[in-house]
């Protein structure tokens, strides 16, 4: 598939190396394209058969100053001829497209990374910015690193003499110069991008030909000037076979949900309120009306799930999505819904807290939240996509259980997952469930809360149908009838069914999987993003024969049947996870095994490196 | 506000026509429904003398008129002693949580337009905690009828005063007096303007059942407020004014083309000087009849219902009826034009597309 | 102290019986005044030297039709003449105003207790409306009690002829007609009732004497008539001298917290939104603003809580109140207040649930969700009263806590301690803790965030103060400075901080007391309301000889230093929980201990025999 | 309202008077502070170009000229792009949650009314999620000083519709058009009876500081509505109206007790024809300039402020200045006022009284 056209006549006299990982940071201000930059180079190693992750790094501020430390926005990758499943520990690469960009990313960089600086930015009032008090580029601070000083924003400038656009126009085309050099570096066709670039911009002719001639000029400057001695080929991964798209996790969530909701019959209603990192399943939805999909951006939180609960009850599939102070203001909804046994799935991107916390780092510190954050004994599913990917099939979990067990169920993703992207092997259409659902129309022996004998599920009788007509509140319902009861036993036994019924989910989700021998010495367990991490240190622990298997928690209320059992396999249980302990914390409780908790909270993934010293611990 | 006007001529031919079904339009014959089949078995649980009751009564009794058969009607209430009504009526029913009513119901009117929702909210559902919840629902202009009992007091939590108390009032709360200043529900419904408001009373009947039908036919966003006495916690709170021995001189009718006139005699009037009305006698210092003012429910600026709505006892005769009444389109169905626009144009949805959509690659 | 009016001279012939402990209930509708009646036997039993607890139990209608099952509204009470912790489990009296309270409350009544039936209500239309198919009078269902059928209405009404009040207000007044009934029967003085009436009513004259002349009227009927063949006496208790007050739980909360304020020196800030169980602190409160307490009501719980965060941001002493469906809509704002480290007391006077629930029954399901209804990782501590006189003292606790550690504190009380009452014994001023507070005011050397180092409590610089002007907020926080910080590892730090900060509290508990053996075979462990069964039951084992102790938790976040060894040093932990077993979780999360969860969710407090049956499941 | 006046009167002799200490107040030699005083030193994080910046500078600059010692400043806000505005002011501040800040100002100003509070607050925050808080606050006539920066967008989270945004705009979560009526937040404002309200913009900054400092001086609730340019996600909502070029004929300045008069030649004026604004001429068929409304800030009642508040663009002139200065008991003083009567009343609290009240008993 590797394309040779006339520039790569230089090339093929460099030495090539063979590498089998290679992970790259594009780093820039927030108006040099960076995301841009990195998503292209991702779908470019897709296609060409590498497997990838990647870790966009956006900054809070909308468009901080240019050229300051908080606008500067970045984008991680990593591609490999072998399985992977992080953006990687450290990146080998560095493209710093500003002082700024090298202040805050230089530390991350393995030593003797490649590392590529865009030198016309290296101005006085950008050093300035950056906090440089000496220009590094002059000094000996980057001597630990196989430094490229490129002038790329004049270089850009040069090859596009003679467009049509304005400087500041032309001047943007210089991330697509960067990812010209380093498709060079690294070996890679450039039809993708130049596809991608003729589709965005079909309705401006001049920009699309502008990124072009940037993109090519950057690859020939490699080509011609030999700035790099050598280059570097990543081969094909071995990668089931089928057909892939590149998807983030807010994507697949959000056609999941209207997958699922398809697989109902039912249309999908979803009531939400902005919130970074959840907003984009709200943008993405918003699209898809011709799927019926109607979305509803509501005056705060709490009408957004309000609504979606309404929609439940009208019979539609009921959705809200937010992220963690979101669900907070949801709590006393959610109540209602468990209290009227309604189906509803509450999406929750999680991010860094407390409070307004770092609302663009990622976090896994709701799961207690979405446990017992509301007043009394109000039990709800909880599920966790474990990759982006992975959002797609959890999406339709979710509304498979609540609308199976006639409750609300959690969607627990994450900020990381949300914005991160990885291949996806898109289903066949006959690999998904089957989930219709049916309303209640039979008149004769109807009662609001007689429930199924197997799921514990109150009938779902919408509006609009004769003679069914009933009401429902959050005051306690009496068994069976539905009615308002402040009897005593009645309610002990309603408190019960409702956990019971939660419970028996238990009965319709698969067991957990073990990753690694069965049993052994050490068990990484671990739920939601951090599976990718978790997942690659206990491979590579392996690969040095450690007794170290993982496995990875996707349903959290309730766990797998087979949880407690995979648990006592293992002499120890270590459990990462970014908060302090949460679902450690349920676990110790539940099966009253001493698992470890390891924790960090940083706004980030873990680091391979990081699992695997505190594996060490054990071994 | 320079896009309106091509937006909502584009919206309305991307409108399916929704609206609720009236009886028979499931194509079934329709059955005349009676005051009784509105009555659940459910024991009716305010205290009694309650305002709710009556409240209660005349929705029961309006109900069969309208021609909806009664598995597409919707109640949903907030909390308070008033929003226990779902319970009563034999339609679908929602009792949710305090001031959130106008979401659900939203939720339910966006789901299936074809249902008749109605809210039934209090004066501390609706106007304190619920407040924002009132006035999104009113302005977006979903077709929502929403009634809300007013008894300047907070019923169910036992007397402590809520936003339409008056200045001053000593109550659980504030054994001081008040020092809110109060919130005139009107005022509110008119800034965020709601297509219907109206207002009317637990203690005459007619006019309340006149006000349920007017609000059951409107289509879009209907604001009711009915003054409701709490006998328990705040008796009397309107007899100042509502009383039938002062009734005439103390309140106006409203009556949509007819001018504003009011007292046993029906010579007093509104006369709008400036904009700040006055009273004045018709046949004295030269007033005509042609100067009192002309009740035009239909303007689509809510301004004169707005002066209207905030004429307030005793500088004032209180205006009761219908202050406005104006067609726009709802939100529901531009919501459902904008799905039907896009079913049109990219075809309906195909779940297999969907998911293929993309950069896609093949390994082999 | 008794009293012998010429009245008495019947009685002295009569047999008495000597009784150490008895259980009334007195049920009525709603508008009987059944509330009054038992208040005032309370007062009087108390007076007299009994110890005493009570239950009140209030229809949730407020006021459901006269005469119907839901309007019946009930007030127990225990009275003995030894120490006493519950109101009794089994009532020995009931006295039934009408046959709706019959119907509701004659299955609690004990097996030959005593019937007092008020026959003028048993009418056709009130039976009907009770539900009755026949007259509980003329059948045999009452056999298996000592029935006293008594005219109270008529008796009532014939005492007060000529009176001028209205026949409805003379009706009114047969409460006191039976409260004279009961006073005979068990020997009680009349004076108290004759002094409190006499006060109440000074403004209404004929009402207060109407009132007495029931009251008189009822003691002599069952002086005179012997419709009663003998009569009771409960002797004094032992109880430690001093000067008492009944008081119930809302109450000694709002003048705990009032006391609380008045020792840091700071203005008490009350912000709330009315909700049942906890409307009567605000009530209470704010009928002291002459302690400059002010008392806000909000549009709703979230600006209740932002007014108070606000008023202690500002130096006041901050405090909201809610029940659990209010803490919900609070937790979001509770985060900032975690955030900004701003001393905050959160009252949380729990409810029946999950929703709306049983609004006006008791519950200890908020527990985790004042642990970790928040989003991300949100300490606060916790405090619950375990009576409704410790509410006073647990009131000081949480304001001395979160003023000491600069953070908020969750106080945890509940329906039946809110409404409950019991004898208080009065502390004396000297008793109370020093807890004054003082604010920043030294310019030199102020950041917002530099912390104490044994409380690692942030300076309190309040606005006003020249030259400590700075900003605070819900974005993380940079160690020290307090300015916004994005920093990975200046979050790691904080939440660890934050986290370590309300663990140090412990340095600053009391240990936990066991009541009985230091060491054994069972422990009962409890917190909250369940004092009073959880003690006594345990009580009445040690009086068997069994090895049971107990003891219970008045702070649960952090737990005191001797937790963990004071659980080890018995084989078996119980804990019962009016909930699901949410201590039961943290309890084992954290020690790793096999503790038995023992849980019933039916609105109302354990009985004590249900927890000896438990218990001798382990012995 | 019956009881207002009787009540306002006793509350009135209760206060004590509150208010801000002015400089020197404190008994300290004023200082004079600069522009300079009030920046801190964060690095202002705006997109460069927004119209943020301008509304800072001229809050900057007006400080020092009010007396009030920067001490005594606290700058509240929600969340949103404005609601980062607390950090750049060298006051006391504080960033709090979405939407809600009116009720952490409340609690400020309550605990100590010498201090005064401003509020900052985005169209999302104050009228999507906040509108609840914005109106009770502004209702009680508490004295805080709300700027609303509207920009008719939310910035910060990167460009949904608000509830200021146009009907069928396009935008990241309306792909196919807002279908939300917009709100007026001034028709909000009136219908809370704010004491205060005014409106100015970024672009005029003249205007602009005119309005802060008439906000400054204002003591009970006052909303200040800032038009505001959002140059990443809503470039020029204004701009057909508040161009330098267009101004004179497409807005109208409103001068208290002057006539309301606009246009290049200020011969273009508004009349009020019953309660409906007209578009007038002086000197064409028969207008004189005693036909031309005058402005009148200070009517308790807020009709006239609300019909102007509702004069929109391209129909009317848009109004700049301020609508409505009326002067009422603020809720602090009447707080405070309650406090110190219930002290003077019952003499200050005793603890020791406090807890031996009630029927007590000895047991030796
Ligand atoms: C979240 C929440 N907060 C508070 C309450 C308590 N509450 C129930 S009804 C009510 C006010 C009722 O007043 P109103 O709406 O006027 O209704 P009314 O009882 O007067 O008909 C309150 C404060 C609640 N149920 N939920
Ligand atoms: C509870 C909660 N919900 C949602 C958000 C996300 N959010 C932050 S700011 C904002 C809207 C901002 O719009 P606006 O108030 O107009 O301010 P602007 O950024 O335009 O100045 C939203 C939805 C949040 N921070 N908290
Ligand atoms: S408390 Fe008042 S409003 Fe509620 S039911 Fe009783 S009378 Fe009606
Ligand atoms: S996004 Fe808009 S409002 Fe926010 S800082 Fe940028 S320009 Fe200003
Ligand atoms: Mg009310
Ligand atoms: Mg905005």
């Amino acid at each position: 598939m590797s394309v040779t056209t006339k520039e790569d006549q230089t090339k093929q006299q460099l030495p090539v190396e063979e590498l089998d990982t290679v992970t790259i940071r594009f780093a820039g201000d927030s108006g040099d394209g960076m995301q841009i930059t990195g998503t292209q180079f991702t779908s470019t190693s897709a296609i060409i058969g590498n497997d990838i992750s990647t870790l966009p790094d956006f900054p809070a501020e909308i468009r901080a100053p240019a050229g300051s430390l908080p606008g500067v926005s970045g984008y991680q990758l990593n591609f490999s001829s072998r399985d992977i499943h992080t953006p990687g520990d450290e990146p080998n690469v560095l493209v710093a497209m500003n002082p700024a960009a090298l202040k805050v990313n230089l530390k991350d960089l393995e030593a003797g990374g490649i590392l590529v600086l865009n030198t016309d930015e290296f101005t006085e009032s950008n050093l300035k910015k950056a906090g440089y008090a000496t220009n590094p580029l002059d000094d000996d601070s980057l001597s630990g690193y196989r430094v490229f000083k490129l002038p790329i924003t004049s270089n850009t400038l040069k090859a596009l003499e003679g467009s049509s656009l304005p400087f500041k126009q032309q001047e943007r085309c210089k991330n697509f110069y960067a990812l010209g050099l380093m498709y060079w570096l690294y070996d890679r066709p450039l039809e993708p991008t130049v596809k991608w670039v003729e589709g965005k911009f079909s309705a401006k002719p001049e920009v699309a030909e502008a990124n072009l001639m940037a993109l090519h000029a950057g690859y020939n400057y490699a080509d011609t000037t030999e700035v790099f001695t050598n280059y570097y080929k990543v081969g094909k991964a071995k990668i089931r076979p089928g057909k892939y798209r590149n998807i983030t996790g807010n994507e697949a969530t959000a056609i999941g949900f209207i997958t699922a909701a398809n697989l109902t019959g039912r249309p999908l209603f979803y009531g939400s309120y902005p919130i970074t990192p959840a907003s984009d399943i709200l943008h993405e939805l918003s699209k898809h009306k011709n799927f019926g999909v109607k979305t509803f951006q509501a005056e705060d939180e709490i009408a957004a799930i309000g609504a979606a609960i309404g929609a439940a009850f009208a019979g539609d599939i009921g959705l809200t999505g937010t992220s963690g102070p979101g669900i907070a203001l949801k709590s006393e909804a959610i109540g209602l819904a468990v209290m009227t046994e309604l189906p509803l799935v509450i999406i929750d991107v999680q991010r860094g807290g407390p409070s307004t916390g770092l609302p663009t780092k990622t976090e896994q510190a709701d799961l207690l939240q979405v446990m017992f954050g509301r007043n009394s004994e109000c039990p709800a599913g909880v599920v966790a996509p474990a990759t982006p990917a992975d959002c797609f099939r959890m999406a339709i979990e979710a509304v498979r259980l609540a609308t199976k067990y006639m409750t609300p169920v959690f969607f627990l993703s994450d900020g990381y997952l949300g914005n991160g992207s990885e291949p996806w092997a898109i289903p066949s259409m006959e690999d998904l469930p089957e989930m219709k659902v049916s309303f209640r129309t039979e008149v004769e022996g109807f009662f609001p809360y007689l429930r199924d004998e197997q799921t514990l599920a109150r009938p779902w009788a919408i509006p609009g149908t004769p003679g069914l007509e009933h009401r429902i509140g959050g005051i306690e319902k009496q068994h069976i009838t539905g009615n308002v009861s402040y009897d005593p036993d009645n309610h002990d036994l309603m408190v019960r069914l409702r956990a019971e019924k939660v419970e028996r989910m238990k009965q319709d989700i698969p067991d957990l999987e073990v990753f690694g021998k069965p049993e052994g010495r050490v068990l990484l367990l671990g739920w939601g993003s951090t599976y990718g991490s978790i997942t690659t240190a206990a491979e590579q622990l392996q690969n040095r024969g450690v007794s170290v298997s993982s496995a990875h928690l996707r349903y959290l209320n309730p766990f797998p049947k087979n949880t407690e059992a995979v648990l006592r396999s293992f002499d120890h249980v270590i459990i990462p996870e970014l908060n302090l302990g949460q679902l450690a914390m349920l676990i110790r409780a539940k099966y009253l095994i001493d698992a470890a908790s390891f924790t960090m909270v940083k706004g980030k993934p873990f680091k391979v490196s990081e699992l695997i010293r505190k594996v060490e611990e054990y071994l | 506000m320079m896009r309106d006007e091509s937006f909502i001529a584009g919206i309305k031919e991307d409108m399916s026509t929704n609206g609720e079904k009236t009886n028979g339009a499931n194509g079934q014959t329709p059955v005349k429904l009676t005051r009784k089949d509105f009555q659940t078995d459910q024991e009716v649980r305010w205290c009694p003398g309650c305002g709710d009751y009556s409240i209660l009564a005349q929705v029961q009794k309006v109900m069969p008129e309208l021609g909806v058969p009664k598995e597409n009607i919707v109640f949903i209430s907030g909390i308070g002693c008033s929003s226990r009504f779902p319970y009563y009526m034999n339609t679908y029913g929602f009792h949710t949580i305090h001031g959130r009513a106008p979401a659900f119901a939203t939720g339910v009117k966006l789901a299936n337009p074809d249902l008749q929702v109605w809210v039934i909210t209090g004066d501390g559902d609706a106007l304190s905690i619920g407040g924002n919840h009132f006035i999104h629902a009113l302005r977006r202009n979903i077709d929502l009828k929403i009634i809300l009992f007013n008894n300047r007091i907070y019923g169910l939590t036992k007397g402590q005063y809520s936003p339409t108390s008056e200045l001053g009032k000593k109550n659980k709360s504030a054994p001081m007096g008040t020092i809110d200043y109060p919130i005139n529900p009107l005022s509110m419904a008119f800034a965020a303007e709601a297509t219907f408001v109206g207002r009317s009373m637990d203690i005459d009947p007619k006019h309340l059942s006149m006000m349920v039908e007017r609000l059951a036919a409107h289509k879009g966003s209907g604001f009711l407020e009915v003054y409701q006495n709490c006998n328990i916690f705040n008796d009397g709170a309107f007899k100042s004014f509502n009383e039938r021995e002062v009734r005439d001189e103390k309140m106006i009718y409203l009556e949509h083309g007819k001018p504003l006139l009011f007292g046993k005699e029906r010579d007093k009037g509104i006369y709008i000087n400036k904009v700040k009305p006055e009273i004045v006698t018709v046949g004295e210092n030269g007033i005509t009849i042609d100067d009192i003012l002309v009740h035009d429910e239909n303007t689509l600026e809510p301004n004169l219902s707005y002066i209207l709505g905030r004429m307030q006892y005793p500088e004032y005769p209180v205006p009761m009826g219908v202050f406005r009444a104006v067609q726009k389109p709802t939100y529901e169905q531009m919501l459902h034009g904008q799905v039907s626009k896009a079913i049109s144009t990219s075809g309906a949805g195909d779940i297999s597309k969907l998911i293929n959509a993309g950069e896609t690659w093949e390994i082999n």
